[in-house]
């Protein structure tokens, strides 16, 4: 069943990453995505993803990892693509070979690495926030933010409501494919679409009157069953990011974000087989989801 | 319920509540709405049409928020890099939102020209978050048109513009004459004040939908060999 | 419970109680007069499109609030009238349970959940903890704080709505045809906790529940509702036996009264009264019939 | 029971994909024009069991046969031909904007032309009394309608077999009557209808059989009246048989040297002075 990958990313666990304020984590997410857009050297990008996913593995929470990581897969696929053929980079470019219409470039590899690698780190960071923060000591965080009551309550029910949504989809589309429905196609759509939304009106409303019935929206102040503590040692990492971050910037701005572009020379052959290895693995990325789904 | 309708004359209180609960069914149906579309094997998104109905019903603002909290719930539970096309979810809110209010729901052809505003607006923001971010792809069928128009010569971001405004038209089309079909099943006291046309054959959306969209490719077409030759 | 009642004060009054939904071109409830005391478990019986529902509705104030349409009447909650109360205040006076507990969850874990009202209304962070416990234990939920609510049982989801809806201390609880969607563990399950909390917290139940044999066994009192009228309103011994007016009205008595009724129209000697559950029904009808 | 069997199970087992066991060894083999009740606990392996007949779900291991086809071999569009499915809640299955189209919709999938699908739609329309409804959109019926509606819906494809997945729910006791009374104008017309439901009194009313079963598996099968009699089984699947049977029982009241199932019956047997030992 494909609503298993809807479930939360969320790991329970006791590890280090667990016991940290959400807070503390989400900065140093920002932190990770400006230091990482900054740097253009791929070899930094790729030090850096190794630590993330040291921390990750320390974490216990490699397998969740990995099956978040593959919905990247096809989107990589395709930058790699891309960028070979047009690089992200002032011309001129320095052709490395030809292949039908195509012409491969050297910066065309450099920059694939950097952007894919970028993202990929990027994504691995905020997915190791994500897998070991409890998502309603995120929302207990956006509230001590400043974020209305009302906001973080609808992000919560949202992430309730989407594999519920999932399920009853599914029951839909086999009351449907019992009614001899196509398998695909757009006059599939309507049939498979207007249960899922007309239950779901039926749905806010009750759900409305539930909130109303529980005093939703009271004026007076409210309280929360979840308590977060900021400890030392979270004001003490958030004061050491600070200061770290400074100094990567600083680094940054002297060195021209690392830029190695033009020193970085690749093989053809190398452009070659990256090349058509996304293709292949952009299509077959595409079947085997489409299969999943199937199933 | 019967079906004589007791005119409503003033716009009725919404409660607070109710929105509440719409916004994250909308934002959870959105969601589905990509599943149905991948079960279904379609080559359209179908990802905003919960933000679709609320920005039709209750206003842009409440459809851009649809639009943010979609985007939260997936990066929550799916994947972080989505995040940045919230942006995109919000302006199609505020577009479909203030189309509804300008009166571009009144006919059908206007209603048709409003849905290809939202197609262009959203490949507007998208266009950018795709080429910078994402190198110009989208891990959609839609690169391989991309490919084909920067095997033609062209520069990456116009042809991923190209191709982005090809599926989004049809997107976009198909999800406002959706969404029009699923006003028909809410509440009266939500569609009352709309000015809407009656809901349409989704077949003929879809091959009116597939003449827009076979036209501007060819004329896109047209254009880049031009161009290239 | 007829005795201690002229005591007290009544603590729902309905009085002249008629509502017209904005969509609708008949009344769905008309003349409503009746009056609820303190502790007591009445049943609200009726066919579908009665009005149990918009009776229901109309004892904590979403009608008129929430829902569009004409009232006349008026409803009182311990001598506050819905009208003029918010729902989100008279909250902590009627707990209000629905027909899909699937529908009243919202939050990631059950403790979440319960605690959902409490936080609303800003009840300390301690007191808090000391309800959720109380109100956990009551429905036979303990130990289940970290779940999630999606990973439970019918049963025990509509348990977990009653909950959240007791842990803000109301005194009155009202629920909407709450075992329909539920299997016949789900029922039993639900109608033990609602027995438990009328007879050991004297909290006063008002139950639409189209089960006639449960209804005869816990209720005080059973009011019938046809076409938005009420049409009795009595104890369910009194009621039950009135066997052509409930089946006029489309509705069941339960099997036994049945049994009885149609003997007793054949010339069978039986008692003035016949019994409304199984056990007393195997009492009195221990001879009936037989040759000896 | 020997001929004419409509619907076979061998060594039916399911697994779902999350590695739950769903069905483990189910043998059964269900006769035409049989009222087949299929009782047990939320969870105990009926709705899996019935989705294997019309094709929605195929065996892990073993076969069914529907009508003399492998549902392994066959796509559900084909089965649904002679087996229908009426989904519990019927908003999982309304969508068009009049009944009228509603009840087009499976027919014209599995290909039946103009004309037989017009006449099928005033069948249907007949049978389920809803001509006057044929232009309303059916999310502005009253839920029991619209239940009435998706049971339609089904029948107008005309399938031999229906499969009704708890068709008493949310209806009260009145439209319940009416639901009893359509199961039974099904079997008038030689069709096969099996019930998946909690309702002991339609069960008891209705079905010609009933299988029980329980954590996977099927442990009872036989006529309504032995499988309620049968304490230990009952008391295993935590279902209680209709009040009445339960009375009869207690005080020994016997209807043709059998417990009485209805109240008709029970009445009947006072009458006649019929007792237990």
């Amino acid at each position: 069943m494909n609503n298993m990958q809807l479930i939360a990313n969320y790991v329970p666990g006791k590890s280090f990453f667990h016991r940290l304020h959400p807070s503390t984590k989400i900065i140093w997410v920002l932190g990770a995505l400006l230091t990482v857009f900054f740097i253009k050297d791929p070899l930094i990008i790729f030090a850096f993803l190794v630590v993330v996913l040291v921390l990750i593995k320390a974490s216990n929470t490699f397998a969740t990892y990995r099956a978040s990581l593959m919905l990247l897969l096809p989107i990589i696929f395709g930058l790699i693509f891309f960028q070979i053929v047009a690089p992200a980079f002032p011309k001129p470019w320095t052709p490395l070979a030809r292949l039908g219409p195509f012409v491969l470039y050297n910066e065309g590899v450099y920059s694939a690495l950097v952007l894919s690698l970028r993202i990929i780190s990027v994504a691995s960071f905020a997915l190791l926030f994500i897998m070991t923060t409890y998502p309603g000591d995120l929302f207990t965080t956006m509230r001590m933010w400043g974020v209305p009551y009302e906001i973080s309550f609808m992000v919560t029910t949202t992430i309730q409501l989407i594999p519920i949504l999932q399920k009853e989809m599914n029951i839909i589309l086999s009351a449907q494919r019992s009614r001899a429905m196509q398998a695909s196609g757009f006059s599939a759509l309507l049939p498979s679409i207007i249960p899922v939304f007309a239950g779901a009106i039926e749905r806010v409303r009750q759900m409305s009157m539930t909130l109303e019935s529980r005093a939703f929206g009271s004026s007076g102040k409210k309280t929360s069953i979840r308590q977060l503590k900021m400890g030392t040692l979270d004001y003490t990492l958030i004061i050491l990011t600070i200061i770290a971050l400074i100094g990567i910037f600083y680094l940054l701005w002297i060195n021209q974000g690392f830029d190695r572009s033009q020193q970085m020379i690749f093989p053809a052959p190398a452009a070659i087989i990256l090349f058509l290895g996304s293709i292949i693995g952009f299509f077959g990325i595409l079947v085997l989801f489409a299969r999943r789904i199937k199933n | 319920m019967t079906t004589t309708e007791a005119k409503l004359v003033k716009r009725p209180r919404i409660p607070t509540t109710y929105i509440v609960a719409l916004i994250p069914v909308a934002a959870a149906l959105n969601i589905v709405g990509s599943t149905i579309n991948a079960a279904l094997r379609l080559p359209t998104f179908l990802d905003m049409i919960g933000t679709a109905v609320v920005a039709m019903t209750l206003g842009p603002w409440w459809g851009a928020l649809a639009g943010l909290i979609t985007n939260i719930g997936i990066a929550i539970i799916r994947n972080p890099v989505s995040l940045p096309f919230a942006l995109c979810n919000m302006v199609g809110a505020l577009v479909w939102g203030y189309g509804i209010r300008w009166k571009m729901g009144k006919s059908f052809g206007r209603l048709l020209i409003l849905s290809m505003f939202v197609g262009f607006f959203v490949s507007l923001t998208a266009v950018p978050i795709y080429v910078l971010v994402f190198g110009g792809a989208t891990g959609h069928f839609g690169d391989m048109l991309t490919a084909t128009f920067v095997a033609m010569g062209q520069r990456l971001w116009v042809s991923v513009f190209s191709s982005n405004i090809l599926v989004s038209f049809t997107d976009k089309i198909i999800s406002t004459f959706v969404a029009l079909a699923i006003l028909g099943a809410l509440p009266k006291e939500l569609t009352s004040h709309l000015e809407l046309v009656e809901q349409k054959n989704l077949k003929t959306v879809i091959w009116i939908t597939l003449g827009i969209v076979v036209g501007i490719a060819a004329l896109l077409f047209i254009m880049f060999t031009n161009i290239a030759g | 419970m007829t005795a201690t009642n002229a005591a007290k004060e009544p603590i729902i009054r309905v009085e002249g109680l008629s509502f017209k939904y904005a969509t609708a071109t008949e009344k769905a409830l008309k003349e409503i007069n009746f009056t609820v005391f303190p502790g007591e478990y009445v049943a609200i019986l009726g066919l579908s499109g009665a009005g149990k529902t918009t009776l229901c509705l109309s004892l904590n104030g979403i009608i008129p609030q929430m829902v569009m349409g004409e009232k006349e009447g008026r409803c009182l909650i311990k001598g506050q009238d819905t009208d003029e109360v918010p729902v989100r205040e008279m909250a902590k006076t009627v707990g209000m349970v629905f027909d899909n507990p699937e529908y009243q969850l919202t939050q990631l874990t059950v403790e979440g959940e319960v605690a959902l009202g409490l936080e609303n209304l800003g009840i300390p962070y301690e007191e808090m903890l000391t309800r959720i416990k109380e109100a956990l234990k009551v429905v036979g939920l303990e130990g289940l704080e970290e779940r999630s609510p999606m990973q439970l049982s019918g049963g025990q989801q509509q348990r977990l709505a009653i909950a959240a809806a007791m842990a803000m201390y109301p005194e009155i609880l009202v629920l909407d045809e709450p075992t329909t969607n539920l299997d016949p563990i789900g029922k039993e399950e639900v109608f033990e906790v609602l027995q438990r909390l009328n007879r050991e917290k004297g909290m006063t139940i008002v139950i639409a529940e189209h089960e006639v044999e449960v209804i005869a066994e816990y209720a005080d009192r059973v009011i019938i509702l046809d076409r938005g009228e009420l049409i009795t309103n009595g104890p369910p011994a009194e009621v039950f036996n009135d066997v052509e007016t409930i089946s006029r009205l489309g509705l069941r008595t339960p099997q036994v009264t049945e049994f009885g009724y149609r003997l007793k129209k054949k010339g069978h000697n039986l008692p003035e009264q016949l019994p409304i559950t199984l056990q007393d029904a195997v009492k009195k009808y221990s001879g009936v019939g037989g040759k000896k | 029971m020997s001929k004419n069997i409509i619907i076979k199970c061998e060594d039916l087992h399911h697994t779902y994909p999350s590695g739950v066991s769903a069905l483990q060894g189910v043998d059964l083999a269900i006769a035409e024009r049989e009222i087949v009740g299929v009782i047990g606990q939320n969870g105990s392996g009926k709705t899996t069991l019935v989705k294997h007949f019309n094709g929605l779900l195929k065996p892990t291991s073993g076969q069914v046969f529907v009508k003399g086809i492998n549902t392994r071999e066959a796509e559900i569009k084909e089965i649904s031909r002679h087996a229908g499915y009426v989904f519990q809640n019927p908003n999982h299955q309304l969508f068009a904007g009049s009944v009228r189209k509603e009840l087009e919709f499976g027919p014209a999938n599995i290909g039946m032309s103009a004309e037989e699908i017009e006449e099928r739609v005033r069948l249907a329309a007949d049978f389920f009394g809803l001509e006057e409804f044929l232009d309303e959109n059916p999310y502005r019926l009253s839920f029991p309608l619209r239940k009435t509606v998706g049971i339609a819906s089904i029948y107008a494809m005309d399938p031999e077999i229906f499969i009704l997945d708890e068709p008493t729910t949310g209806l009260d006791y009145t439209r319940a009557r009416m639901v009893a009374a359509l199961i039974k104008k099904l079997q008038d017309e030689g069709r096969t209808v099996l019930i998946v439901s909690h309702d002991m009194m339609l069960i008891a009313e209705c079905c010609t059989r009933v299988i029980v079963l329980w954590n996977s598996r099927l442990i009872g099968d036989g006529t309504p009246r032995e499988i309620f009699g049968n304490r230990e089984l009952l008391e295993k699947t935590n279902l209680a048989p209709p009040q009445i049977f339960r009375m009869a029982e207690e005080i020994g009241l016997q209807h043709n040297g059998k417990t009485p199932l209805s109240v008709d019956e029970a009445v009947e047997a006072v009458e006649r002075g019929e007792r237990a030992g």
